[in-house]
């Protein structure tokens, strides 16, 4: 039914959209069917999305344009193998996500805030991966993430309030910059259409240089690329643990699509070689490694720690798509999907700490992993992987991105991502040790009769499926997300269509 | 008598005329001047609404007052710039006292409520007058009106700030008039005109004969209308008048009254001046730099008030350079983006004024840092004001955004995108000065009189509520309105 | 040009010439006075300087009124001028009133009608 | 003031001033003049009048009410005016055009609603004065009282 095929993005965006107001309502009734209908809506989203798997397997490109705002500005949608591997990825973590928030949250104040702001940045988070253009994809970027402040702040102490201002400061630098970005391409382009046969811009220029300039910022803003990361390690923390994970594990991921996008649909990827300008990228990308990397074991607090890694890790990915090569891109957008994984374990798992012992910082870790085994196992797969142990599939994408490099001729790069690793090592494995091997001390010590439970079920299972994914798909040799990561680079490399 | 081919001398003088009645009204049938009020803007907006139609389909058309055809007698012309304006000014205007048919109970003495009335539509007729005469004497006395009304609306609240404001915008708004009136002369001496089109069609030769003449008159008429529309730097009344007006003052004088100026502007610069003439003097590059200032520091001062209708109103400053920014660019998309501007900021800035005065008229608070928590409290009024704050930020599916691409765009057309960075600069600087309202008012505990507001009534919550709506409307759907305003532009560039 | 090209082209245009004096002294007064009602008096000179440039552009030298008689031919004025300045005279006139009515309210307020008196009391800000 | 002489002769001259007034209004469409000045000569007359008197006496013969009233109906008139042509067919403030009887050039009923419109304004002009001045004389009072 092609049909229905073309309608499905729209119902996909729209969907979680109507449902926040209808959950903005019920919520005013009832907590219960409050919790229902988010988990609901996200299941619903995740399996329309995966309706889209035939069709979009089958080399199929939808599009739709909804209706126009302004003369070849339109609000459209069009759902490739790219949009899909990524709709589907944050469909799934969100799903897991508000089956984990519904025990995560219960002692939380204001959820009758949090359930409908989750459910929209789901549907912006849609919207940005089905976006048809440019302007779409601003439009839902700049929703998502003006409401994913309300997430930032949720906790609303003064830490948090100082926080979500800064996030919300440079959300603004970016997206003026997006605009800016995307005008320019406008002007040169005459549309911002990403299913134009060729590149919006083919004259290199200095309006076009500012414009990738304006995209880079705009969208580097978002994954958090030096030096404009400076809000990410502030923000992610002070969130609720499930916000943080979102955060983390998926809006990162946002700015990485914006940019693979810029760079192969508005500019074409022999405009990018002809001008050398992902030299930039690159650049910035490994000190974003390193930086992410080192910064990382200075820190105490456990949030903090991990919001640094994500740093570091969004660096491998921004790496990745300066490459531009056909197994650079497949590593990339591999590890796009392993990150979501095994940082949403990784804040979910310390979510279910926090919930249960309170602690916040590192060093009163000791000994947890003897009262949470189960939580404290998934967040060692997920530690692990982090490093790029076999056969996690961090490993594997760290291995297509050095093989990438490889083919570019840019042994460097490998070192780098070496050196990184062995960072990653640094502080993730100091947590393990202590969590299984460390003696209990800090606070905790004269409560050492009250026993800690293991988290809620409902917490524990979505922690655990993560965690098996990690494994997973670093195991097999051929899983879902490395077919389509496979599929998306070469779709990419071939210009997109 | 078909009443429809009347509507250009009607919508003017229906809101005359009752302007007139009304101090009989408020004599002896108190009840009835809000109903009388509300219809006669009503009917005007009917008018501008059947009006505007009437020129997308058929193309401008004018009236002649007194069957006198021009030169002699006055003309009024409806082209789509008159149109659009009229639309505005009804449209908003209607919405803004409807709103205040409550506001003002509490602003002002009972006795003066009457006169309120009276000025408020005798300012209502007097703007419609400006856009759509086609006649430069005409046109000042509308302008006289519509200073005197204005500088009324805001001294009939018998407060010390308001009365000296009053004065100051007064005497400012009797300089601008006089420069204009001196333009109108030096005008008329060349060129024997005061019709428009005939005065355009006899400058190109007058300024063969007399150029400095010309010049010195387009000096006094960017002047005049300049010190009117507070372009910067001849701003220095706005802050005060707008801020310590009542709210219904301050919303029709921000969103609507600064605006007229700039329209009459624009039609004398582009339809009455020949285009040589502009050549002749940097005059576009002058109005240019005076708009990228006001954006700038106007947004700057904007930052450090404490006052929410003080920080309101610098941002006004900034917001006319908008507009006179799309003027200076001089190219379409660039003037689509300024006229437009001129509605959007219209809907934006009477909504934020209004939101303004609702948080004002629930709890007596007008300093910022004391707003924490009013989003708790008074949630329409704070939504408003969040909408309004992002729509003046840009945000896209805001109609803020949709004027901020078409100036952007047309600073590219033209091949400046210097431009396009002061347009970012200054979004970004509004960022800084709206959004720690909207956290405030939304992340926090609030305390004293913000825990406890009165009630509004329904009359101030519905048209802001419509405000809200039009301002994400115009966002998502802007082209109901651009027909008219792409049409505008390209009479005025003669395209 | 010589000292009496230019005492002729001065007198040919004494009007336009005297308009523009009186502007500036209006403006002048209206500028650097302190008295509000010396403002308003500054205000309404500027006024009349340019009332009397309007009527001057349309004056024409030995010219009368325009009072269509039967049978007498005669040269007339330009009467539009005169008439727009009628209004400008009505206009001025409201203005004139309004301010001053204005000044007695900042009198009450303030005891004064001294604009920098009023300013001090103020604390900041210009009038 | 309890100025004998000037009472004597405003009450003398007073009388003369509103008859030139008032024919000064109604030739509006004749002569040079019309409703603006031979309003301002009535509203003049008026304020005299209340002056050399006193502002009860003025009060009396013309109170603020009264001259607020007049205010209005002036300008109503006029408006009136341009409305009637509307109804008669013709443009706004039409006048032979909307088929307003012009009569014969020089007499006193003649050119249409023009007359009609001058004396509006007179009535409009001179009530403006009279009400400007009580308002400010009314308001100059408060502010004493104030003090």
């Amino acid at each position: 039914m092609p049909q229905l095929d073309s309608f499905l993005p729209v119902w996909i965006v729209m969907f979680p959209m109507v449902m926040t107001v209808v959950i903005f309502y019920v919520e005013q009734r009832s907590e219960k069917m409050r919790n229902a209908l988010a988990v609901a809506t996200s299941v619903v989203t995740f399996l329309s999305v995966l309706a889209l798997y035939p069709g979009v397997m089958a080399g199929k490109i939808i599009e739709f344009e909804l209706f126009q705002i302004l003369p070849n500005l339109a609000i459209s949608f069009r759902v490739d193998i790219l949009s899909f591997s990524l709709a589907l990825l944050s469909s799934f973590i969100w799903m897991l996500v508000a089956i984990y928030s519904i025990d995560y949250m219960c002692k939380e104040h204001g959820c009758n805030r949090y359930y409908p702001v989750l459910i929209i940045t789901l549907a912006s988070c849609m919207g940005i991966f089905m976006a048809g253009d440019l302007f779409t994809l601003f439009v839902f970027f700049e929703l998502m993430s003006l409401i994913s402040y309300v997430l930032v702040v949720h906790e609303e102490t003064i830490e948090a309030l100082r926080a979500g201002y800064k996030y919300l400061i440079m959300t603004i630098i970016g997206g003026l910059a997006l605009f800016f970005g995307i005008i320019i391409t406008f002007e040169l382009g005459g549309s911002v259409s990403l299913s134009n046969p060729v590149p919006l811009i083919s004259e290199p220029s200095n309006l076009a240089f500012f414009a990738f300039i304006s995209f880079l910022i705009g969208f580097g803003m978002k994954a958090g690329m030096f030096p404009l990361h400076v809000w990410l390690p502030d923000a992610h923390p002070v969130a609720p643990s499930p916000a943080s994970a979102l955060l983390s594990g998926i809006m990162l991921k946002t700015g990485a699509y914006g940019l693979l996008r810029v760079i192969f649909h508005v500019y074409g990827i022999e405009f990018m070689q002809a001008t050398g300008w992902t030299v930039i990228l690159a650049v910035v990308a490994v000190i974003t490694i390193l930086l992410g990397s080192a910064v990382a074991i200075t820190q105490e607090n456990l949030k903090r720690r991990l919001a640094y890694s994500s740093v570091g890790q969004m660096g491998y990915i921004l790496l990745g798509i300066s490459i531009l090569n056909e197994r650079a891109l497949m590593g990339n957008i591999f590890h796009i999907f392993s990150h979501a994984f095994m940082k949403s374990t990784l804040f979910l798992a310390a979510g279910a700490i926090i919930l249960k012992t309170g602690k916040k910082n590192i060093k009163d870790l000791g000994g947890i992993g003897r009262q949470m085994p189960f939580t404290m196992f998934a967040f060692t797969l997920a530690a692990l992987s982090m490093i790029g142990i076999p056969p996690f599939n961090g490993f594997l994408s760290k291995w297509t991105l050095s093989l990438g490099a490889m083919d570019a001729g840019v042994p460097f790069y490998v070192l780098i991502l070496l050196i990184s690793s062995l960072l990653n090592g640094l502080y993730y494995l100091p947590i393990i040790i202590s969590a299984f091997f460390g003696e209990e001390h800090g606070e905790g010590h004269q409560h050492q009769s009250i026993k800690i439970n293991e988290a809620p079920y409902k917490m524990l299972i979505p922690i655990a499926i993560l965690a098996i994914s990690c494994l997973l798909f670093g195991l097999l040799p051929s899983n879902l997300p490395f077919d389509l990561s496979r599929v998306a680079a070469e779709y990419l490399l071939r210009g997109g269509f | 008598m078909n009443l429809s081919q009347h509507l250009p001398a009607l919508i003017v003088v229906v809101p005359l005329f009752f302007a007139f009645v009304m101090p009989l009204l408020a004599r002896w049938r108190k009840q009835w001047c809000v109903p009388v009020t509300l219809g006669a803007i009503i009917f005007s907006f009917v008018a501008a609404v059947k009006m505007a139609f009437q020129v997308m389909n058929t193309g401008p058309f004018s009236y002649y007052m007194g069957d006198w055809p021009p030169p002699w007698g006055i003309e009024l012309g409806i082209d789509y710039l008159a149109a659009f304006a009229a639309l505005t000014i009804t449209g908003v205007g209607l919405l803004i006292i409807w709103y205040g048919s409550k506001d003002l109970l509490h602003e002002l003495k009972a006795e003066v409520i009457g006169w309120y009335y009276t000025l408020y539509l005798l300012l209502i007729a007097s703007m419609v007058g400006i856009v759509i005469t086609n006649d430069i004497f005409n046109m000042f006395v509308f302008l006289e009106i519509c200073a005197i009304a204005a500088c009324g609306i805001i001294s009939i609240k018998e407060s010390r700030d308001c009365i000296e404001a009053a004065f100051k915008y007064l005497v400012l708004s009797v300089l601008g008039s006089g420069a204009f009136l001196l333009a109108v002369a030096m005008l008329y001496m060349v060129t024997g005109h005061l019709n428009f089109t005939f005065m355009a069609e006899a400058l190109p030769e007058a300024m063969a004969l007399y150029p400095n003449n010309l010049l010195v008159a387009l000096a006094l008429l960017i002047v005049g209308l300049g010190v009117k529309a507070a372009l910067f730097p001849l701003h220095v009344w706005l802050p005060d008048a707008h801020s310590s007006a009542p709210s219904p003052s301050s919303a029709v004088l921000s969103a609507l009254v600064i605006k007229v100026y700039a329209v009459a502007m624009i039609r004398l610069l582009y339809l009455v001046f020949p285009r040589e003439l502009l050549g002749m003097a940097p005059v576009m590059e002058i109005i240019l730099w005076m708009s990228s200032l006001a954006i700038i520091i106007g947004s700057m001062f904007a930052i450090v008030q404490d006052d929410i209708k003080k920080m309101l109103a610098y941002s006004s400053i900034a917001q006319i350079g908008y507009v006179f920014l799309g003027v200076g660019l001089m190219s379409e998309s660039a003037l689509v983006g300024g006229i437009l501007h001129i509605f959007n900021h219209a809907l934006m800035k009477s909504m934020l004024f209004l939101a303004a005065g609702a948080f004002i008229y629930g709890t007596g608070v007008r300093k910022l840092s004391e707003l924490k928590g009013i989003g708790h409290t008074m949630p329409i009024p704070a939504i408003a004001f969040c909408i309004g704050a992002f729509s003046m930020v840009g945000i896209p599916i805001t109609s803020g955004f949709i004027s901020k691409w078409y100036l952007a765009l047309g600073s590219l057309d033209v091949g400046r995108p210097f431009f396009m960075g002061v347009i970012l600069i200054s979004s970004l600087l509004n960022g800084f000065y709206y959004l720690p309202i909207v956290v405030n008012a939304f992340f926090g505990e609030p305390e004293k009189a913000v825990a406890k507001p009165k009630p509004l009534p329904k009359q101030m919550l519905v048209p802001l509520t419509i405000l809200s709506f039009g301002v994400i409307f115009f966002g998502v759907f802007p082209s109901l309105i651009l027909g008219i305003v792409y049409r505008a532009a390209q009479l005025l560039l003669g395209l | 040009m010589t000292i009496t090209e230019i005492v002729l082209r001065l007198h040919a245009n004494s009007y336009y010439f005297f308009a523009i004096i009186l502007f500036i002294i209006g403006f002048h007064t209206m500028l650097t006075h302190n008295n509000l009602i010396k403002k308003v008096i500054g205000m309404n000179i500027m006024d009349m300087a340019i009332f009397l440039f309007f009527v001057a552009i349309g004056y024409v030298r030995g010219g009368r009124s325009p009072i269509l008689e039967p049978g007498v031919n005669h040269t007339f004025i330009n009467p539009l001028p005169s008439a727009l300045i009628l209004t400008g005279i009505v206009v001025a006139v409201s203005v004139t009133a309004y301010a001053l009515s204005l000044i007695i309210k900042l009198y009450k307020h303030y005891g004064t009608i001294d604009a920098e008196e009023i300013m001090r009391i103020r604390g900041g800000g210009s009038l | 003031m309890e100025d004998v002489i000037v009472r004597y002769v405003s009450r003398f001259i007073l009388p003369f001033v509103q008859l030139y007034g008032l024919y000064v209004v109604l030739h509006g469409h004749l002569s040079p003049g019309g409703g603006f000045s031979g309003g301002a000569v009535i509203g003049a007359s008026m304020i005299l009048y209340a002056l050399s008197f006193n502002l009860a006496a003025g009060s009396k013969k013309l109170s603020h009410d009264v001259s607020s009233i007049l205010e209005s109906s002036g300008a109503l008139i006029f408006a009136g005016m341009g409305l009637l042509s509307i109804l008669l067919g013709g443009n706004f403030l039409a006048n032979r055009a909307a088929g307003i009887p012009l009569g014969t050039p020089g007499n006193l009923f003649s050119s249409g609603s023009i007359a009609i419109i001058t004396f509006g304004v007179g009535i409009k002009v001179a009530s403006t004065m009279i009400t400007l001045f009580y308002s400010l004389i009314e308001e100059e009072g408060h502010s004493h009282d104030h003090h």
